[in-house]
């Protein structure tokens, strides 16, 4: 029996305390109140008196491992993650931007999560698939488990089967309504880029308005840096206001890294980020 | 006569255009004339084929039919010359000038007229399995391509037989193809017939395409080698004796009758070996079987004779010693053998005649692998019922 | 009038420039389609490249590096050939015809094969007509 | 706005027969920036040089563009005009139409067609390049020489000669490589040995040379001028150091070996020299063949040693040794002819290779200069065949050059040490080279039979059990030939020694298929390689004769010399810098560069380089997410720039 | 003149508008509703509560072509682009949004630099202003209320529509708009309990409930004013916030903008973009310093930039209350909740 909601508030709360007060940690990124019970917020709790307004529900849908680079290296936080979230403190680590020894993962095993802009559950389809956490300190739940099994990549075989016209046709209906709002990467633990390459003007990489060519050059390129790094959490299609399928990309480009390199990101804090690494005996199959 | 001749550089360039571009690698040092099987025993000089090609001189009439297409010497030639190639281009030039020899001709015709080498009825090809066996459709998995040599040919219509009780032994899903296909073509392109061969490749494509085949199986493997090199199409093309060792390996059907210190041997033929790279297989299935001595001849795998049968050979007559088949026998018999195997319908043809003609058809038997391991899974195949015409 | 297209060469300096220039000394004849840029190592190939290649109106892409091992700087075409591969596949999947980009692995002592890759990819780009997905109109 | 200038060049008619050379100079002037076009008939000549220099000057320049042939060529060259016309030299472009237009198209219209465009992503690039400045570093002054065969030998010894200290690196126990193992040597016949050992013993003499051996190298750091190279000392169980070279050892070891240095024709003892006039003439200890090493007991040669020079407690140790600049001469193998079944060898005792025969005819050999067979018989036929795995596409297309020689010489060599009937089985007889024609004219006249064909099978006898039917076409007659021997030779082809790869891993130097090591330029640079101050000679680089590897030893160490002159050299300045500004430390550099160049400065939150060892691959620059590393001339901006230039027309 | 139209006739307007010029009016898309140039009159559709994207944009475009240009050998050829516009109508405007267009004008015409494209494609525009419907209630985001904004104001629109029931009422505001809606053929007059009922919307619209916190001009700008330097108000404010630009994006009122040239081969463009205070680069000069590179710097800007220096230069809050910040931002970021909250501290 999974746990619900409410008994996962009370324990992030009980949890969140002790560590603040007994000051192993100097905050907690958890979830707060927003304007109504269907819309809470990213929130950080820095002393004990904040604990209070923690909340937990099925609109928690942020990646709080988002904000982990936000503190400066050393700072002793406490993150509150689901499962792909803490692939995402994984893929943290991997890449050296937080420490393990800095974090305690506060784990949150869960299934049922809504979306806050339209209210509807989540199709697991659309993220990692996961239910519980990968890397914890402590489980703030009973591991969910008895939900349907469905592989992250699923949702891919309409595409993959379409006619490459028909998918050029699709992408660029997709693309060609980006307004540039750059909230997919902003919302992305991972784009932790500041300026982002397409911010750059020397090199000019694409056009900064919202035209097709300059947006294309931008989500492929990012599409790129995310190869083999990208959690599959979601948060960029959901924070999109114009609503692009952007997980759908990400997730092709991270069956392709899986498939060539035989590592999934923000599995395992041994690995290295498949792109900056390489085995001598990769095949050349994979450039066919 | 006079020594005098005169370079006759449109011809060579004819030859080339056919296809035997390689003939301007070639550099003479004789290594592809110490290697062929004829060289011993013949006037056939391979080295000068290709020399009279190059400067297009008088006289490459002679030198051009006793090719057996083993492929020995290409594997050898440290130019990497396609010798074949060159065979092939240089007898399509000239039997296009009507220089093809006599006993060529009724082979030729009857592939024009027929479809067949051996003169066979079209619709008779598939009587050979006596209304037994279905017709490949696009729910079966394998295309059992017969061969035409076992569909028409009294001596290797067991070869059909026992393939296909095989197969449903080991519970494939196979056809075999209609009655209106064609030789593959193999030797019809190695006596340089490239125009008929290419009718003949075309229709056989059609047919293939038509029923969705993907998957085939092949007894012969000229059939084999030419599927997979000459019909520019991605089919996966299995010889018989892959899928069987395969079989075998798997455990999907396991060989019984107790053969008792059978000493056998093999005799690698150059389609399946040389030119298919396929030399495990049979010797896997005979080792296989339960009391089977296996043993080697001196020449064997990427060495191995040829048994002249190959390149047209097997349609021309050859004087007694200027036969490869008959030095092979030999050379089997010197083993001590008592079944000298192979894996090729027209290995078994010379073979057979070169055993009655040394007159040694009781000291050694020529079998087909497919055979022995018939005869080891016990299953009975009656004689079969063909109307088969006169070869 | 035949379609001629555009194809950006991206080539290292070690291996599949020199291998370039030893076609040519050695007078092989192949299509002149193909405009080369030269980079020190193939790891030197931002993605950004190539789809910045495509945008600007290439039909084709080829890139040029050491065979895997022989780099001249060690292990950088080891870590380009993933990058690349990701590229590709990034590629495909919006939509561009796969054909289009190839990655091949020319040394210095293979003029030959840089000819034939040359004149086979040409040959490959022609077929597949314009590449008009990626091209930004004026 | 830059003023560029372009240069367009004829190269004769290299270039001009199929790039009309004077419209692409007009097409120039029309592009933007550009102030200057011209085209002339070879712009690497004196006067073409000047007309870039004035050019400069008049027209005040501040980019230079030389449409002409490959930059590997002239690069060097036109960037030494910049520099003496006050320009720097990284303002130059060159664009290759030569290699990569003129000489690959035989159409006109292509040819020009493409050079403009080429041209014009120059011109979009030369807008964006920077002056650089190179970095001066201190020049170690010493060398290492790599392989102690006649190469290495002859090129440490003339370092030596100069004053300069150099480490000498092999990793037998002795130098000498293969010429030690040679009796004669084609085609004075003089002797191998008493030409040879004087200079081994010179090394070994030499002030200035220390010599390694036992020894190999395995790991390579640093760059020109300043190499850092770890080389591994293997156990020799004898400390060389005490030994006295008595050899009272070698006589009493029960151990028993196979004798390397005689193509295992033979064995040795356990602890052994390879050869009385080996250099150093110490023995070392075959752990593999040594009772102690496989029983636990024996020690005999422990007691005999009078100095208590054996130590069987050593281990490999490593030492770093720094130099300026490496030439490496690790030379060559035989190969392996055992996969080649039509010829026997290994299976037949009556077919040898040709290593195995040069030791046959060594008086301090195997049979003491006596030429029998392994029976002990004495050939009364013997075979030669040539060309076994060289000119041949299934092992090694070269032709290994000195087979044919040497072939000849073993006929002459069979023929004064018996009376056997001698037949070379050859393919092209090839005697180019000083008095190497008369050499084929004298063996000729010796009665030696030439077939010109290829050997093509081996057998055994039949009917004389022990002797070998050769088979093989005599091409000129057209004939078959069967012919009973009882010797065959095999002349293998040279293959490079089968580490060479690993030796191009750790000096970074590109080999060709076969693993022969390239060279820079194949006419031009023939002893250089691609990676500065690393140097090459001998058969490592392609098989040649003991007189080109001697020639290419002097060759080599003259270039080595170049740099290790000099106190001070120039490095190239295209290195990547990072832009602190941008750097979203995401360590992606740090993790890839495969000289440890870039760091991450904790203190100021981003990575930094070190430009000391940064070699410029570019690799950093491009997987850097925010565009942050800038690899200098070839900056993102400049290849965007070029690209644009080479797709617009 | 009121007149009435049924609203599943409403193509026929549509025809009619489109033939008269350029007709801007909401589609529904994937994600929801935007104003967009029509080309089908089928495509209008009314079943909407607002867009997501404000009507901005008919005046000022994300991108707006200013000169192309093309490089020579010496000389730059640069045209400018001439807008050449036909008379638009902007179909279907909340009368929140309205409002925005009044408060935009102060930028771009009203210190007296005039902005010609804005002006430009403000004369040509007719605005259809669209009241709330009555009977549907306010979203949770909303709090135009608060700014002194009713449901179904028509002032600033030319001519304002009313739903009831299954018609729609038109009426002419102002005298272009009811010159226009005579023209306009296929119309019906409307009842004179449509005309009562038309009143009774617009005077029930200023009652209709949306958030409300009691704002004074004055005051608030002080407030925030007093606010600036305490830092822990807006580090807690901008806690969540991921700096992206969705906020500005969407935002009626917000007009920063920012030049660029778009060059490729020897053509370009030099086009005015949107920009976004939200972003980092925003406030990027050239030495390479940044004066606002913490987020809570950002976000307090753009706060303040609405509720008091506007209000202290131009003496109007830049804000209308639509909401759209609070309903598009990824992690729930409540501008209204921040000035509540400004008024409590």
């Amino acid at each position: 029996m999974a746990t619900s909601f409410k008994q996962i508030e009370e324990k992030l709360k009980t949890e969140a305390a002790k560590l603040l007060e007994s000051g192993s940690v100097s905050l907690v990124l958890a979830y707060g109140k927003g304007y109504d019970e269907k819309h809470p917020m990213p929130y950080v709790a820095k002393c004990a008196s904040d604990v209070a307004n923690i909340v937990f529900n099925e609109f928690c849908t942020y990646n709080m491992a988002r904000y982990l680079v936000r503190y400066p290296r050393g700072t002793k936080i406490a993150v509150a993650v689901k499962a792909a979230d803490s692939r995402a403190v994984i893929q943290l680590i991997q890449e050296e931007k937080v420490k393990r020894e800095d974090l305690v993962i506060l784990g949150i095993p869960v299934s049922g999560m809504k979306n806050p802009k339209t209210g509807e559950t989540i199709d697991s389809k659309t993220t990692c698939g996961l239910y519980n956490p990968v890397l914890y300190d402590v489980l703030l739940g009973e591991e969910v488990h008895g939900q349907p099994v469905v592989s992250p990549y699923d949702v891919l075989a309409g595409y993959e089967a379409m006619d490459k016209d028909a998918r050029w046709a699709f992408w660029q209906k997709e693309f060609d309504r980006c307004i540039r709002c750059y909230a997919c990467r902003k919302a992305c633990p991972m784009c932790y880029c500041d300026p982002c390459f397409i911010d750059q003007t020397k090199p000019k990489w694409g056009d900064k308005s919202p035209e097709p060519a300059g947006n294309l050059m931008y989500h492929l390129t990012r599409f790129h840096h995310l190869a083999g790094r990208c959690i599959d959490c979601g948060e960029c299609s959901r924070a999109c206001p114009v609503d692009i399928p952007l997980y759908l990309f990400h997730k092709k480009v991270a069956k392709e890294c899986e498939e060539m390199f035989g590592q999934a990101a923000g599995m395992s804090i041994e690995d290295k980020p498949a792109l900056v690494n390489f085995r001598v005996d990769d095949s050349d199959k994979i450039l066919e | 006569m006079s020594q005098t001749v005169t370079p006759y550089l449109e011809m060579s360039q004819a030859i080339m255009e056919a296809g035997g571009e390689a003939l301007k690698k070639c550099y003479q040092c004789g290594t592809c004339t110490g290697t062929c099987p004829w060289t011993p025993i013949t006037h056939f000089n391979i080295r000068k084929l290709v020399r009279f090609g190059q400067l297009g001189l008088d006289g490459i009439e002679d030198l051009m039919w006793d090719c057996s297409t083993c492929k020995f010497c290409v594997d050898r030639c440290p130019r990497g010359v396609e010798i074949i190639d060159i065979v092939t281009a240089i007898r399509n030039v000239y039997s296009g000038g009507g220089m093809l020899p006599q006993s060529l001709r009724a082979f030729v015709g009857s592939m024009s007229a027929r479809g067949n080498p051996w003169s066979g009825d079209q619709s008779k090809r598939n009587d050979w399995a006596g209304g037994k066996y279905p017709l490949y459709t696009a729910d079966h998995e394998y295309l059992f391509w017969t061969c035409c040599t076992v569909c028409y040919d009294p001596r290797n219509v067991r070869l059909a037989r026992a393939t296909a009780e095989i197969l449903n032994l080991a519970g494939i899903s196979w056809g075999m193809p209609a009655v209106d296909v064609n030789c593959c073509g193999e030797s019809l392109r190695k006596v340089g017939d490239l125009e008929l061969f290419d009718r003949l490749k075309n229709n056989n494509l059609d047919y293939f395409k038509s029923q969705g085949v993907s998957k085939i199986i092949t007894v012969s493997p000229h059939c084999l080698a030419t599927f997979k090199k000459d019909y520019g199409e991605d089919y996966e093309v299995l010889h018989f004796s892959e899928l069987m060792a395969k079989l075998v390996k798997e455990g999907k059907i396991t060989p019984k009758k107790d053969f008792g210190g059978l000493k056998v041997t093999y005799h690698d033929p150059c389609y399946l070996g040389r030119h298919s790279g396929i030399y495990d297989a049979p010797r896997d299935l005979l080792k296989s079987l339960p009391g089977v001595e296996f043993v080697e001849m001196e020449r064997s795998r990427e060495q191995s004779m040829c048994c002249g049968g190959g390149g047209g050979g097997l349609w021309m007559e050859k004087a007694k010693g200027e036969r490869l088949s008959d030095l092979r026998i030999e050379e089997a018999m010197a083993t001590g053998a008592q079944v000298l195997a192979t894996a090729c319908p027209y290995c078994i043809t010379m073979f057979e005649d070169s055993s009655r003609t040394l007159n040694v058809d009781e000291q050694i038997k020529i079998k087909d692998v497919t055979e022995l391991l018939l005869e080891s899974l016990d299953i009975n195949i009656d004689e079969p019922v063909v109307d088969t015409c006169a070869i | 009038m035949s379609f001629e297209p555009k194809i950006l060469g991206i080539a290292c300096n070690w291996c599949t420039y020199t291998g370039a220039d030893l076609a040519g000394t050695t007078r092989l004849q192949y299509p002149q389609n193909l405009r080369v840029v030269r980079v020190m190592c193939s790891s030197r190939i931002n993605p950004s490249f190539i789809f910045r290649a495509f945008q600007l109106g290439a039909d084709g892409v080829l890139v040029g590096g050491c065979h895997p091992g022989d780099c001249h700087y060690n292990t950088g075409n080891l870590y380009a050939r993933r990058r690349l591969a990701v590229t590709k596949k990034i590629l495909e999947f919006s939509g561009l015809e796969p054909g289009r980009f190839r990655v091949e692995w020319i040394s210095a002592s293979e003029g030959n094969k840089f000819a034939e890759v040359v004149t086979e990819f040409t040959e490959q780009i022609k077929n597949l007509g314009p590449q008009t997905k990626f091209k930004i109109e004026q | 706005m830059s003023r560029i200038g372009v240069f367009v060049c004829h190269c004769g008619l290299n270039i001009a027969k199929t790039v009309r050379v004077s419209e692409l100079a007009e097409f120039a002037a029309t592009l933007p920036d550009v102030v200057v076009a011209k085209d002339y008939k070879f712009m690497c000549s004196t006067p073409g040089q000047e007309m870039i220099a004035n050019d400069i000057k008049e027209h005040r320049l501040d980019r230079v563009i030389v449409t002409a042939c490959s930059p590997l060529m002239h690069e060097q060259t036109f960037r030494k005009v910049l520099a003496a016309s006050g320009l720097n030299q990284y303002l130059l472009s060159i664009v290759n139409i030569r290699e990569q237009v003129s000489w690959v198209t035989h159409d006109i219209e292509e040819g020009t067609a493409k050079s403009k465009a080429l041209l014009n992503g120059a011109v979009n690039r030369a807008r964006l390049l920077a002056p650089l400045t190179s970095r001066v570093i201190d020049v170690n002054p010493d060398v290492m020489v790599v392989g102690a065969g006649i190469a290495g030998i002859q090129a440490a010894l003339e370092l030596a000669n100069t004053g300069k200290k150099v480490y000498l690196v092999e990793k037998n126990s002795t130098i000498g490589g293969h010429m030690a193992q040679f009796d004669k040597t084609f085609p004075t016949l003089d002797c191998s040995a008493c030409i040879l050992t004087p200079k081994m013993d010179n090394v070994l003499q030499h002030k200035n040379i220390t010599l390694m051996t036992s020894c190999e190298v395995t790991e390579v750091k640093g760059f020109v001028g300043n190499f850092d190279i770890t080389v591994k000392q293997k156990a020799r169980y004898v400390d060389h150091d005490k030994c006295n070279a008595c050899l009272a050892c070698t006589e009493k070891c029960p151990g028993k070996g196979v004798s390397e240095w005689d193509e295992g024709l033979v064995k040795r003892k356990a602890i052994y020299i390879p050869f009385p006039q080996a250099v150093p003439q110490k023995p070392v200890i075959d752990r593999d063949a040594c009772t102690y090493f496989i029983k636990g007991k024996c020690r005999l040669c422990e007691k005999v040693c009078e100095q208590k020079a054996i130590d069987f407690e050593q281990q490999d140790t490593s030492t770093t040794v720094k130099v300026g600049a490496v030439i490496v001469a690790t030379g060559y193998d035989l190969m392996d002819t055992k996969p080649l079944l039509q010829y026997g060898y290994g299976r037949y005792p009556g077919v040898y290779n040709a290593l195995e025969v040069e030791r046959l005819f060594n008086s301090a050999g195997p049979t003491g200069g006596k030429v029998t067979l392994r029976d002990g018989r004495e050939p009364q036929a013997i075979a030669i065949f040539h060309c076994i795995g060289s000119r041949d596409k299934n092992n090694y297309e070269h032709c290994s050059r000195v087979c044919c020689m040497y072939s000849l010489k073993f006929a002459h060599l069979f023929k004064e040490k018996t009376s056997a009937d001698v037949y070379q089985f050859y393919i092209d007889m090839r005697a180019a080279g000083k008095g190497y024609e008369e050499f084929y004219n004298r063996i000729i006249e010796e009665d030696v039979k030439f077939i010109r064909g290829k050997g093509a099978r081996v057998a055994e006898s039949a009917d004389e059990p022990g002797r070998l039917i050769v088979e093989a076409e005599d091409t000129i007659t057209g004939k078959f030939i069967k012919l009973p021997v009882d010797m065959v030779v095999l002349s293998p082809a040279m293959k490079p020694r089968a580490d060479s790869k690993d030796i191009a891993r750790l000096f970074n130097l590109s080999t060709d298929k076969y693993g022969f090591f390239m060279e820079r330029h194949p006419k031009l640079a023939p002893l250089s390689t691609m990676s500065e101050g690393i140097f090459i000679a001998g058969v490592c680089q392609s098989p040649k004769d003991i007189p080109d590897t001697v020639a290419q030893a002097y060759g080599a160490a003259a270039e080595a010399l170049t740099i290790v002159v000099k106190d001070k050299l120039e490095l190239e300045a295209t290195t990547a810098m990072v832009n602190p500004a941008s750097c979203c430390a995401c360590l992606n550099c740090v993790r890839v560069c495969p000289y440890g160049a870039p760091f991450f400065n904790e203190q100021k939150g981003v990575s930094e380089i070190n430009e000391a060892l940064c070699k410029g691959c570019g690799l950093c620059a491009s997987v850097c997410p925010s565009s942050a590393i800038i690899a200098r001339h070839f900056t993102n901006d400049q290849v965007l720039a070029e690209m644009e230039g080479l797709m617009e027309f | 003149m009121l007149k009435k139209t049924a609203i599943n006739k409403i193509s026929g307007l549509a025809a009619t508008l489109l033939e008269a010029g350029t007709l801007l009016a909401p589609v529904k898309e994937a994600a929801g509703f935007n104003f967009r140039e029509i080309s089908d009159p089928n495509q209008v559709d009314l079943n909407f509560h607002n867009t997501i994207l404000s009507p901005k944009s008919a005046f000022f475009p994300h991108m707006e072509d200013f000169v192309h240009y093309q490089t020579g050998k010496s000389v730059l050829e640069a045209t400018p682009v001439e807008l050449n516009l036909k008379p638009t109508f902007l179909f279907g405007v909340r009368p929140c949004d309205v409002k925005s267009f009044e408060i935009m004008d102060i930028h771009f015409s009203g210190t007296g630099a005039v902005d010609p494209y804005w002006q430009k494609r403000r004369e040509a525009a007719t605005i259809f202003g669209y009241a709330f419907d009555p009977d549907v209630p306010a979203r949770v985001e909303e709090f135009y209320q608060t700014l002194g904004i009713g449901a179904a104001d028509p002032e600033g629109s030319d001519i304002f529509m009313i739903k009831k029931d299954g018609d729609l009422l038109l009426k002419g505001i102002t005298p272009k708009g009811e010159k226009l809606l005579a023209g306009l053929n296929g119309l019906d007059k409307a009842s004179a309990d449509e005309e009562k009922y038309f009143e009774d919307v617009i005077v029930g619209g200023r009652n209709v409930k949306t958030r409300f916190t009691c704002v004074d001009d004055k005051s608030i700008a002080k407030k925030f004013e007093d606010l600036f330097h305490v830092s822990d108000f807006w580090q807690k404010a901008s806690a969540a916030c991921l700096s992206c630009g969705v906020c500005t994006f969407v935002c009626p009122t917000c007009y920063c903008f920012d030049i660029c040239d778009e060059t490729l081969f020897s053509k370009g463009t030099r086009r005015r973009v949107w920009d976004a205070c939200m972003f980092t680069d925003f406030t990027l000069e050239a030495s390479g310093h940044n004066p606002r590179t913490q987020v809570f710097q950002r976000l307090r800007q753009k706060i303040n930039h609405k509720y008091s220096y506007h209000v202290r230069k131009y003496g109007v809050i830049s804000c209308v209350g639509c909401g759209r910040c609070t309903q598009h931002c990824p992690v729930n970021i409540d501008i209204f909740s921040i000035v509540d909250e400004a008024i409590k501290a």
